[in-house]
């Protein structure tokens, strides 16, 4: 069978299979004995041949290369050095090393950014939704100004104030949160709610202000509208058109089951 | 108001990254269609001292240590998540499309031209002692490297180099970024003082006999097993590094 | 890992606000996603926890005085800028900011039409003591004042009043509505037979013409405000926004 073969596929070449070689024998390229190096290599070489594979010029090539080193070290030491000449650049040995220390240096570089690669895959960039401006426009439109809205709550805090003074104790009951919140429930409870009633049990001065921010508030979250039928008639509060709004129904369908432990956080 | 608050406002509500000048045409933008004074002030700021900003921002949310920080990929900066916290965000907002990973030799190929560019493919064959004619086409086919003119050697051969592509591809700011970059520039190989003088032995293999290429019939797998071989079986491959 | 950076990390990425049940969720789903025991962990996070955990971050936020804040509203929480940013968020997503507000001569140019209407540019400059031109045309242009016909005076100039969208922009009934109307009007505008009356020589009115008048100076600041000009201006009438 012909198409049944085996592939090196771990080995991208000659170089890094003699990387291979040096990182099994545990020593510094800088240290290798290349004349060992060149028999190991050369045997690799003769099991891909028997293993009938594809071998890339490149390996013979080097297998080529690392004969002739093996072979000049085979000679008499004076006449290695007639041979070397005075450039030593020619020197095959130092060759050979300066292109594995070469070679290991951007393979390593390799492993980094294939670090980096699987890190990017984690990495979540910040996508927000653009902000969104039309809820500026929430009361323009309506027809309404937020001077029409002032102009009612002035008119409110006046009543407040003729009021005689009491329960000033309860002054700081109330938050802007708090506020949003029941105004939040009650017009879940009532889609349709007059102005003045939302101040109606307002009891002081701070109270009416708070509840007004929050009205504002939730005007410019696109929870509520403030609608007037007629200008200058009871200005209305209803709830805004469902679509914008940031929370959504599954919400509730998370189901806790309560007692359960809690995580070290 | 403080221009790297009003940067960071900018790039905390921008769709994609942004570099300086991008956030400069913002302010002027928004100078522009302003009447206010502290806005229209922010009109002429140098890019210098967007990007003086900028870095000081990215340093304040570095040392901030929460679970995002702002980077700056090929120039362009950008709120992200510290990747740690990435099977939340998974759970959140799904898989994120990336392409496939490189491969090793893709990997190799890439490192050697980013760190050496601008170079030529003969280069970068020298440097990996195997043709790189297929995984160049498929980082050029990717995006990741690009033809960057002719080099002024015989032949005139092509000069190549990475692309922003590739910056964002490893999340780096800019090529001074890459690991361990200034080592692996243009560095040449020492020779060290001496060689190791190396015993002489036996050839094991005549060269004559690796000379004529004659092979075998294929060979059982479990001895290239025996001897340590990692092997992959495959079907006719025709390139080992595709 | 801290519970209140992964909840901080999955707002900081949310497109939306989100519950401390909508959060739950996230830890229980990315829980069931992985191998990982410190995020099975998370998996079984008493609602209680998650917003105690919310309240941190949420002060912790408030005093790192960044540009933007984490906020609750009605239950979900929320990453959002600090509104002072938004003329640059405006000119980011390329909201088409409204026209600027009107400039002081403008609403006092525009307080004396409004009042003294029909009443020409000539007589206008005399209330106001210098010329008009640049003004007149940004509220013509603005569709706050139109062209209503020609006085019968030498020369039969051009008279001009308000429009309804001035009643729109002030939010007002019709003209009767005009706060302190009666004192305004009685602010003499000689209709003169002749044109010239005004001194050209003079930077501004003659002062008897304006000493007859209540307000001191042509109209000031403070006028403005009394008869209830807004000093910030609400949307253009003309041009719904987009």
């Amino acid at each position: 069978m012909t198409d049944y073969k085996v592939k090196f596929e771990v080995f991208e070449g000659p170089l890094d299979l003699l990387l291979y070689l040096i990182k099994k024998e545990e020593v510094d390229i800088y240290e290798v004995n290349l004349t060992k190096l060149a028999t190991q290599f050369i045997e690799y070489i003769e099991v891909m041949r028997m293993l009938d594979l594809d071998i890339a010029g490149e390996f013979l090539v080097m297998a080529s290369a690392l004969m002739y080193i093996k072979s000049r070290e085979l000679l008499p030491v004076d006449q290695q050095v007639a041979v070397e000449g005075d450039d030593e650049g020619e020197d095959p040995r130092w060759e050979l090393i300066r292109q594995l220390v070469e070679y290991k240096k951007f393979k390593d570089a390799a492993g980094r950014l294939h670090e980096l690669e699987v890190n990017q895959e984690n990495v979540y960039p910040r996508v927000p939704v653009p902000p969104d401006f039309s809820a500026d426009q929430a009361l323009a439109d309506s027809g309404l100004s937020v001077f029409d809205l002032i102009n009612a709550v002035n008119a409110i805090l006046k009543r407040v104030a003729q009021q005689p003074e009491q329960r000033d104790i309860f002054e700081d009951q109330w938050t802007v949160s708090d506020k949003i919140e029941s105004l939040v429930k009650l017009i879940a409870e009532r889609p349709r709610l007059k102005f003045s009633e939302l101040f109606a049990a307002a009891s002081s001065r701070t109270e009416v202000i708070v509840t007004f921010l929050a009205i504002l508030e939730l005007i410019r979250l696109r929870q509520l509208t403030a609608v007037q039928d007629e200008p200058f008639g009871e200005i209305e509060i209803t709830r805004a058109a469902p679509q914008t709004e940031p929370e959504p129904a599954p919400a509730n369908t998370a189901t806790p089951p309560a007692g359960e432990p809690a995580p070290a956080s | 108001m403080e221009l790297k608050f009003v940067l960071e406002s900018i790039l905390f509500s921008a769709q994609q990254a942004m570099t300086s000048r991008q956030l400069r045409e913002i302010l002027v933008t928004a100078a522009e269609q302003s009447e206010d004074s502290t806005i229209k002030a922010f009109k002429k700021t140098p890019v210098d001292n967007i990007e003086a900003a900028l870095e000081e921002l990215g340093r304040e949310h570095e040392q901030a240590q929460r679970s995002y920080r702002l980077t700056c990929v090929a120039g362009a900066w950008q709120f992200i998540s510290q990747p740690d916290y990435a099977p939340w965000l998974k759970a959140l907002v799904g898989h994120k499309s990336r392409p496939p990973r490189l491969s090793q030799p893709g990997l190799e190929t890439l490192a050697i031209i980013a760190y050496r560019q601008p170079i030529t493919r003969t280069e970068i064959e020298q440097v990996r002692g195997v043709s790189v004619d297929g995984v160049m086409q498929t980082l050029l086919e990717r995006g990741l490297i690009e033809a960057t003119g002719r080099a002024e050697v015989v032949g005139r051969p092509m000069n190549y180099g990475t692309t922003n592509a590739f910056l964002e591809y490893f999340g780096l700011k800019n090529l001074d970024d890459l690991p361990e970059a200034e080592e692996l520039r243009r560095m040449p190989v020492e020779k060290p003082a001496t060689l190791l003088t190396v015993d002489p032995g036996l050839a094991t293999a005549p060269p004559e006999l690796l000379a004529q290429a004659e092979s075998p019939q294929s060979v059982d797998p479990a001895l290239a097993e025996q001897i340590g071989l990692p092997i992959v079986a495959e079907d006719a491959p025709k390139e080992p590094n595709s």
